[in-house]
């Protein structure tokens, strides 16, 4: 395997709780706690896992939008979840683009598409005149499938869809080596996410690009993404080959994932998993629950999972879960405290 | 009528700015007003400038002119009750002495010793003869020195601590015709009648007298018309007197022979150090367009043309002096003469005196036409004093509004044109002339007053000559009254050409039933 | 594509054509101002009498009432109120215009930057700011006057010195919810340039309060042209100057009502176009098409 | 971080801003035109008596020292003497202070409870006739200075109507009640003097109203204003689509996140008032600190000058709290950061 | 069987009045939802979707849009109500989920604060505020946010896009309103919870007898969800049939380029979309809008496409079904 383009050390974002008008810090929401991955260039690593499980304050961290609260980021050799390495390396901003999940508020209510755009184009002096970056703009909306004339409007005017084909191209502007893509298509309906998707995965066989894919639509998921991690509560739950992630779900939270998944014809129902139902409510990240922190909607739980939080393991060193139903994943040390 | 209280006769005045009523420290005019109510002085003025007893019974000169001794007069009650003796009087002088402010510079140098001698004799002992000196004490009011020393705190003066600095800012120590019933200096001081008062009071003397400070002429105009007030202070615009003569129950009183306008004409600087610069401007002033600008209404006026430095009335004044005429042709040829060609000047007028603008602005026009260009430029008071101290940064040209302050033609003449009083505001001419330091010099320590008076017309005919100033009107000081008041001065008679003394409310009357009649509230 | 060939020069500027001018009032706002700017420009051959805005005095003819020929009645040195009003604009608008443009970028800027920097950028500029903020308007002009020379200019100065903090004050309050929204973040990560995300992201987003604000501040500088003139730093007579004859005015009310009320309708006009104009600006900074 | 260390620190930052701003007035009181010898000792003073009360007040001395002298003296609760009313200072702020506070204060309260209204009235009725009245009154309130309102005012209510007093905090008759706090309000209140209290407001009505107009007028436009900002927004649809009455998107949905800006300037107009309500004052006789701030200014009364600045400066500095608390209040994102900065 | 139509919109027109012109965003919409139906509306982004849902709630004023046909809600026409009924109708009688969860909260209260608000609402009057509180705790429990006490005290900020769109959903459904229009409510949500939030519509609507109007990009949740399907296209509807007709044969190009562009789970790649863009609304083809994308497109196009019924209940706006004319709608 080639060297990682990034790779993601045990990263831990924490946010406090406040509450109150004074507000006190009445807790602490775990949002990432103990993350680890890497990414080789050219690939497409897909992150799926419940709302509010940490998927976008990992991406911001990645980002440098949060300050890790601890763990270490390295892309191409640096640290960047050190803010002074980050600062060092302003290219970083050429270098990792995004795509944010919400497309209503990342464009300026009162700069137009063009202004926007231009943006990108100039801090990274891609372009040296007026007319080359309306030029440039045009090319990108192009890309992006919209009329050029929308380069004059105001994001008010655009449709949830047309904004964010406004901000894909935004983050294709300066063209970047790893774009992190934050459900750039949820607000897209299927025939333009086709054809951004298209033109993403063109983008990335042409420019080697790396992509880290978050996105609910595990049918997408399916058909992108090269790796899929699966988390859960801050934590990865299951990491593996899309293949076989889709093929061979290991998690029990995987497989209620992937039983739930709409599907517009019979054919696909059969693809899918055996139902899992849905139980129990989603924790809140602030209170996660002790040892698995999945254990109390899972239908497979049993004594040592609410006292004892799984670790990572792999049978085959691809196809990584975190669950003790699989060997390696209950710590040795309490395995074999269990035994005796 | 007898038996049960009488409503208490209020007379309700105004004044700008603060009051200060330290008899040490006072010097404007609503200061001098409350000091000559509040305090006796060892003389008093008196109609047309004379020199009346007071305090002191009688007095007598040595005649190398440098001791002056003084019967204190006996039976004097001080507001506590306590006699007034030759201690108190002493004690009053040194005070003023020891505080070296107010009025304390007419007697800095000039005064070697003061000792009272049992209760009713003192004997004030001089360094040189000084002419004045009589006059000047038309300002010494006398406070009780038991009183101060009771109420003095720390302070810089040893036994006399503070000197009673703090006491006698907060209230009074006087003998006077009033007392102190509540005083706040910025804003409103209440005077209430002290009944025991020596010389008595007139039929409907005010019991109690308010004086408002500092308070918008609009205002003044609205409580005049609503009667909840009674007399204005002479600082309105023109506009305002006009409209209330206009109102009914409402008059005008003028005062004259106290106060002067002076143009002081900057003789330090270009280009009016150049005598036919100055002689010009004199020449081009337009005086007749002066008296339309002053006029109030067909019957009263605020002034009349001057003839020099001094206000007829006022004790110096010289009827010989030309009275000084526009004369457009004279002018020019005197600019001519003049070695500045383009002559460009400065014209400071204070920012507190409205009417200091429409003078200026007059000036302006009047020069114009002889040619002179003039800049007017607004310079507020404490600005003015400040510009005032180098010749470099006195404008060319600045009003000022002059009252004498004791009966003596050297109130007027030494502070404006004697070289060590230059740097102060009264002395923006910078004449610094060793003629008339001397003439001056020598007035002061001439004895015999006939003599002085004829130095001080040498005097006036000498400054006059250097056109230091331009006169345009003598001023009267124009107020506006309730028809059921009567004020002492409205009988010319009765009017005492120093800056405040005649306004002894306890010669004033306030008729009370036409009060009530005319609505008085 | 064709409509790349649009000169977005025009397209801008038809834009902003259509978006000032759909709201009636601003075409109005820049009509009276640009009346106004004409007729002082020309004022000399629009008065009756431009010698009453110079050194001229006929007390004669002193506080007449509006009439002939003096339309708009004379003040209590007898000059023609109309001409003075028409004259009084120039120094006026030249005091408003010069004070907003010293102290609104000056305020603004600071206010963006204490806003958007947390730290020491922050505690620094909005300390200073509320030392500023407490010290009286007057204290500070004397003092400015004191080291520099009492003129037109140093007067601007003096007053721009005490405006600024309230923009700062203004704008500050504005970043600190603005710095969270997604497009600031959004510029954050295409790498732009602080200076960027403060002059392009963040500032439209606080024009419309600022604009709300300068169109209001036109008339209180105009107002405070009567307090400079009193201490001697503004416009001097015999010029006129609009808050100065509203202040002085106002003492001879009622009976020369016309000597502040004309001057303070003309305040009224003018302000009530830079209104009308502030909005209609708006509406091009806004955020609709 | 806790809020309560970020408002101790916000507390600490106060005090070095009064400090800062003592050394800076100090030194421009020192600048302002002016020998404050001559002025204090009066027209006719002369060299030798202003020589020695320069000497008296340390004026020949370096400014340093004429700090450090200050300071020493306000350590020991001494503000010195005015050289304009010849008093303690701190006499003439206990006499003069409370007046104008309760002025400012009465102000203040139309200011927000006139203008915001309005404001939202002119928001809520968006280019209507209401509006545009609204918009172009409150125009006329912004271009008319305080002090021609006063006497406007006075001339209609006073002079002719002559329904409302014209001078003073209370009528003449009226025993001041006792003087507690030196404010008729409170005073007149604790010692159960309704009398005193009704007769106070009467005299309170000209003087607050014409101080307050400017202030008014400035709180409808800029409330307006954020109000049709905020109208345009998302949320306010939203809230609308969930069958919020309309009265209640205006009065809850809009008004609070369009406050910001005008919380901040309000209250910075608020403070401002204790200064500019001198001409306000001199019209209506009002015995108050705004007044003797100008003169001393004029009179270059430096201890009073620096005493009359803390205290005004204390005023700004507690409103600019109060400012920030209002504005952290109002947006729980501004709240989230302050605390975040704390830490 | 035909349910009773509870919302019925006939012939809906919308423009926006634009610095360069008219922009014609929906031409003729006409859609009916019967009481107790579960109706869903497909179509490609910027079609008019949203729009036309605004258009329901009486949320597009005069001047800047026009809005002409007609809007018949349990018997009223909502175009020529007066604000003040239009009020009472919205939230209580129809809600609607908002497609951007950030925007839609306002960000300066805390969700309680705005839940409470919607909750005081309901229909049959204010609840006690110990009542409303619980009332705001099931809801927020129903729509699976768990800690809903967190919740409420949160402010927007705090909280994920996915749970912001849990609590727009939750200030919906608090009151059961008639019918809910839910605009895209499970696009920021994983499929977990959008599968659990489905089910709690469909079990309120099947509970309480309400009907649904669910706008989405998501074809597999109207598989899932609906009974019936509109398919709209650049401001008019180019085809509706029962859901499992539309799926099995989709007989509008469009609507088979939309279901063709479908990613499928078994893998076989992302399929591209359909060709070209959607119109400029200010200067949009005449005739069929569809007309330049369709692989099928004939000179008849350049006229207005008949509306042509298919199959019961199964309707396409299209001449290549012309061969057998149905009355347009009513
Ligand atoms: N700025 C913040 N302050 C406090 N808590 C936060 C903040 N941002 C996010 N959180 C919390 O962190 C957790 C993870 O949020 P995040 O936005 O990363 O989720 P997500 O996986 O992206 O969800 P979704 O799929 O809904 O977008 C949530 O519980 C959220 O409430
Ligand atoms: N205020 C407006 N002014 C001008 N045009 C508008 C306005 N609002 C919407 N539009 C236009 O109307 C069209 C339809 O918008 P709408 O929001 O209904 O789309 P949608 O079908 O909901 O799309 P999406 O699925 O992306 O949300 C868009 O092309 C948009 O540009
Ligand atoms: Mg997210
Ligand atoms: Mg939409």
């Amino acid at each position: 395997m080639s060297e990682p383009l990034l790779r993601v050390d045990n990263l831990v974002k924490h946010f406090p709780i406040r509450a109150g008008f004074l507000m006190r810090q009445v807790g602490v929401v775990r949002a990432v706690d103990g993350v680890s991955f890497s990414l080789s260039p050219g690939e497409t690593f897909g992150l799926v896992g419940e709302s509010g499980s940490g998927k976008t304050t990992l991406a911001m961290t990645l980002l440098g939008g949060y300050r890790a609260t601890a763990g270490e980021i390295w892309f191409r050799g640096d640290n960047i979840a050190d803010p002074v390495a980050r600062r060092r390396r302003p290219a970083l901003t050429k270098e990792i683009q995004v795509v944010f999940q919400d497309p209503g508020s990342s464009l300026n209510p009162r700069r137009t598409v063009r202004q926007t755009l231009e943006v990108p184009l100039r801090v990274h002096r891609l372009v040296s005149t007026h007319g080359e970056a309306a030029r440039q703009i045009a090319r990108l909306l192009e890309t992006v499938e919209l009329p050029a004339e929308f380069m004059h409007a105001f994001p008010a005017a655009l449709s949830g869809g047309q904004k964010q084909r406004v901000a894909i191209a935004r983050a294709l502007a300066t063209e970047p080596s790893f774009i992190v893509l934050d459900e750039p298509t949820s607000a897209l309906d299927v025939s333009v996410q086709g054809k951004i998707i298209a033109l993403l995965l063109d983008l990335q066989r042409r420019l080697n690009l790396t992509y880290l894919f978050i996105t609910h639509d595990l049918s997408l998921m399916r058909n992108v993404a090269t790796r899929v991690a699966v988390m859960y509560l801050g934590k990865l739950a299951e990491l593996a080959d899309t293949a076989s992630l889709f093929g061979n779900p290991l998690h029990p939270y995987t497989r209620m994932l992937l039983s739930a998944i709409p599907v517009v014809s019979e054919a696909e129902e059969r693809l899918k998993p055996r139902w899992v139902v849905p139980r129990g409510e989603t924790p809140s990240p602030a209170r996660v629950p002790p040892g698995c922190s999945f254990h109390p909607r899972c239908p497979d739980a049993f004594a040592v999972c609410p006292r004892i939080d799984p670790v990572a393991a792999s049978a085959d060193g691809r196809h990584v879960v975190r669950c003790h139903l699989y060997p390696g994943c209950t710590p040795a040390e309490v395995a074999d405290a269990a035994r005796t | 009528s007898a038996g049960g209280p009488r409503e208490p006769i209020v007379l309700r005045i105004d004044e700008v700015a603060v009051a200060e009523i330290d008899p040490a420290k006072s010097t404007d005019f609503i200061d001098s007003i409350l000091f000559y109510n509040l305090y006796d002085t060892l003389v008093a003025a008196a109609p047309g400038g004379r020199l009346a007893p007071s305090v002191a019974e009688s007095w007598t000169i040595s005649p190398d002119a440098l001791t002056y001794v003084f019967k204190i007069r006996q039976g004097i009650k001080f507001h506590d009750g306590t006699p007034l003796t030759a201690a108190d009087v002493e004690f009053s002088l040194q005070r003023m002495m020891a505080l070296r402010q107010g009025f304390s510079y007419l007697y800095d140098g000039w005064v070697s010793a003061v000792k009272a001698s049992g209760p009713s004799t003192v004997a004030i002992t001089l360094a040189k003869p000084y002419g004045p000196f009589l006059s000047t004490l038309v300002r010494l009011g006398v406070a009780s020195k038991a009183l101060v020393l009771k109420n003095k705190k720390d302070g810089k003066f040893g036994e006399f601590g503070d000197y009673g600095d703090a006491f006698l800012s907060a209230t009074d120590a006087g003998s006077g015709p009033y007392q102190i019933k509540s005083h706040n200096p910025q804003q409103l001081s209440v005077i209430e009648k002290y009944p025991a008062y020596w010389q008595g009071f007139a039929a409907n003397a005010p019991d109690e007298v308010r004086v408002l400070l500092s308070v918008e002429a609009a205002t003044i105009r609205t409580l005049m018309v609503r009667r909840e007030h009674d007399v204005t202070s002479q600082w309105l615009p023109t506009e305002i007197y006009r409209a209330l003569d206009d109102t009914q129950g409402i008059a005008l009183a003028t005062e004259r022979g106290q106060s002067n306008l002076f143009l002081k004409i900057n003789t330090k600087r270009a280009p009016t150090d150049d005598i036919n610069v100055r002689k010009a401007m004199a020449l081009g002033f337009d005086y007749d367009e002066v008296l339309r600008l002053i006029r109030i209404n067909d019957r009263v006026t605020a002034g009349k043309t001057a003839r020099g430095p001094i206000p007829e009335g006022f004790p110096g004044f010289d009827a010989t002096l030309p009275v000084p005429k526009r004369d457009v042709a004279a002018a020019k040829a005197a600019l001519g003469q003049s070695k500045y060609k383009d002559v460009e000047m400065e014209f400071g007028w204070v920012a507190e005196v409205p009417l200091e603008e429409k003078i200026a602005l007059l000036f302006q026009q009047n020069m114009a036409e002889i040619g002179v260009n003039v800049k007017v430029v607004k310079v507020p008071w404490a600005l003015m004093t400040e510009k005032a101290t180098k010749p470099d940064s006195t404008p060319n040209i600045v009003p000022i509004f002059f009252a004498g302050t004791y009966p003596d033609p050297d109130s007027f003449l030494y502070s404006t044109y004697h070289s060590t009083a230059a740097g102060s505001w009264t002395s923006m001419e910078w004449l610094l002339s060793k003629d008339v330091d001397g003439l001056l010099d020598k007035a002061r320590t001439t004895a015999t007053a006939d003599q002085r008076l004829l130095l001080y017309k040498q005097a006036q005919k000498m400054i006059v000559n250097q056109v230091p100033d331009i006169y345009p009107y003598e001023q009267f000081a124009v107020f506006a009254y309730q028809e059921y008041v009567t004020p002492a001065f409205i009988d010319p008679a009765k009017a005492i050409p120093v800056q405040g003394a005649h306004w002894n409310f306890r010669l004033w009357q306030v008729d009370m039933a036409k009060k009530k009649a005319m609505g008085g509230k | 594509m064709n409509a790349v060939a649009v000169a977005p020069a025009r397209e801008h500027l038809r834009r902003t054509w259509y978006a000032f001018s759909r709201n009636g009032g601003s075409v109005v706002g820049l009509g009276i101002v640009v009346a106004i700017v004409l007729l002082t420009t020309f004022a000399p051959w629009l008065t009756p009498f431009p010698r009453h805005a110079r050194a001229f005095t006929d007390f004669e003819h002193a506080g007449l009432p509006p009439g002939r020929p003096y339309a708009l009645g004379t003040d209590t040195i007898g000059r023609d109120i109309f001409t003075r009003v028409v004259f009084g604009y120039r120094f006026s608008l030249l005091l408003g215009v010069v004070v907003l443009t010293a102290a609104v970028p000056t305020g603004v800027l600071l206010g963006l930057l204490a806003g958007y920097y947390r730290g020491w950028p922050e505690t620094v500029i909005m300390r200073i700011t509320d030392i500023f903020l407490s010290i009286p308007p007057l204290a500070l002009a004397l003092a400015i006057m004191a080291v520099l020379q009492p003129n037109l200019q140093n007067a601007m100065l003096a007053v721009s010195a005490m405006w600024w903090p309230w923009y700062t004050r203004l704008v500050y309050g504005l970043v600190s919810s603005l710095r969270t929204e997604g497009y600031v973040q959004a510029a954050q990560i295409v790498g732009a340039s602080p200076a960027h995300i403060l002059l392009r992201e963040i500032l439209p987003n606080c024009l419309p309060a600022v604009l709300t604000k300068m169109t209001l501040d036109m008339a209180f500088v105009i107002l405070i042209g009567s307090s400079l003139s009193f201490l001697g730093l503004g416009v001097q007579p015999p010029d006129p100057d609009l808050g100065t004859m509203v202040a002085d005015g106002a003492k001879y009310m009622p009976d020369l009502w016309w000597i502040s009320v004309f001057p303070g309708l003309a305040i009224l006009v003018v302000v009530l176009g830079f209104s009308l104009l502030g909005d209609g600006l708006r509406d091009v900074f806004g955020v609709e098409v | 971080m806790r809020y309560s260390t970020f408002l101790i620190q916000r507390v600490l930052l106060s005090v070095l801003v009064l400090l800062g701003l003592s050394i800076l007035i100090f030194m421009i009181a020192r600048v302002i035109p002016g020998d404050p010898a001559r002025i204090a000792l009066g027209p006719l003073a002369s060299r030798s008596q202003i020589e020695a009360l320069r000497a008296q007040m340390h004026l020949d001395e370096p400014l340093y020292v004429q700090y450090a002298y200050y300071l020493a003296g306000l350590l020991r609760g001494d503000f010195g003497e005015s050289l304009y009313t010849h008093r303690a200072v701190a006499i003439d702020l206990r006499d003069l202070f409370p007046a104008t506070l309760e002025l400012v204060f009465y102000s203040g309260l139309l200011m927000v409870v006139i203008g915001v209204p309005l404001g939202i009235v002119a928001a809520v009725w968006r280019d209507r006739w209401v509006d545009h009245t609204v918009r172009l009154v409150s125009l006329a309130g912004v271009v008319t200075p305080a002090f021609v309102w006063a006497i406007v005012l006075m001339l209609v209510f006073a002079y002719a109507l002559g329904v409302l007093p014209v001078a003073g905090r209370l009528s003449p008759g009226l025993v001041p009640p006792s003087a507690a706090t030196g404010t008729v309000t409170l005073d007149a209140l604790l010692a159960g003097n309704l009398r005193a209290y009704l007769d106070f407001l009467r005299h309170l009505i000209l003087p607050s109203v014409s101080l307050s107009l400017a202030g008014v007028a400035q709180a409808a436009r800029l409330t307006r204003a954020s109000m049709v900002d905020v109208a345009g927004r998302p949320y306010i649809e939203a809230a609308r689509a969930f069958g919020i009455s309309e009265s209640r998107i205006a009065l809850k949905y809009m008004l609070k996140p369009s406050m910001i800006p005008t919380v901040t300037i309000l209250g910075l107009d608020f403070a401002a008032l204790l200064g500019n309500a001198f001409l306000v004052e001199s019209v209506f006789a009002w015995p108050g600190i705004a007044r003797y701030g100008v003169e001393v200014i004029l009179r270059k009364d430096l201890n009073a000058i620096v005493a009359v600045v803390m205290i005004m400066g204390l005023f700004f500095v507690v409103i600019n709290f109060c400012i920030d608390m209002l504005v952290g209040y109002l947006d729980p994102r501004i709240r989230l950061r302050q605390m975040e900065d704390a830490a | 069987m035909t349910p009773e139509p509870l919302l019925q919109i006939r012939d809906l027109h919308a423009s926006f009045v634009s610095y360069r012109g008219l922009a014609r965003v929906l031409n003729g919409v006409n859609l009916t939802v019967g009481r107790g139906e579960k109706v869903g509306l497909v179509g490609e982004t910027g079609c008019g979707k949203s729009l036309t849902m605004r258009a329901v709630l009486g949320l597009l004023q005069p001047p800047r849009a026009r809005v002409r046909g007609e809007i018949w809600f349990a018997g009223r026409n909502l175009l020529a109500l007066p604000s003040r009924e239009l009020e009472q109708i919205r939230g209580r009688e129809i809600a609607m989920i908002f497609q951007d969860p950030m925007a839609a909260l306002n960000p300066v209260f805390t969700i309680g604060d705005q839940l409470l608000d919607v909750i005081a609402r309901h229909p049959k009057g204010r609840p006690s505020a110990t009542e409303a509180w619980e009332r705001a705790l099931a809801i927020l429990r129903e729509v699976a946010l768990s800690d809903p006490e967190r919740v409420m005290r949160a402010y927007p900020v705090q909280l994920s896009g996915g749970m912001r769109q849990r609590v727009l959903i939750a200030m919906a459904l608090v009151n059961e309103p008639a019918l809910v229009i839910a605009d895209e409510p499970g696009t920021a949500l994983d499929v977990t919870i959008q599968e659990q939030i489905l089910l709690l519509m469909r079990s309120l609507v099947d509970a309480k007898g309400l009907s649904v109007l669910l706008i989405t990009h998501n074809l597999g949740v109207v598989r899932a969800l609906t009974d019936r399907v509109y398919v709209m296209y650049a401001g008019s509807i180019a085809e509706t049939a029962p859901t499992a007709d539309l799926f099995r044969t989709p007989k509008h190009p469009y609507t088979q380029g939309l279901l063709a562009s479908v990613p499928k789970l078994s893998g076989e790649g992302v399929p591209r979309g359909i060709e070209g863009m959607i119109p400029d609304y200010l200067a949009p083809p005449p005739g069929c809008r569809f007309a330049p994308r369709c692989p099928f497109a004939q000179p008849r196009c350049q006229q207005p496409p008949p509306w042509v019924t298919v199959d019961t209940d199964h309707q396409v706006a299209c001449v290549l079904y012309d061969a057998a004319p149905a009355p347009r709608l009513p």
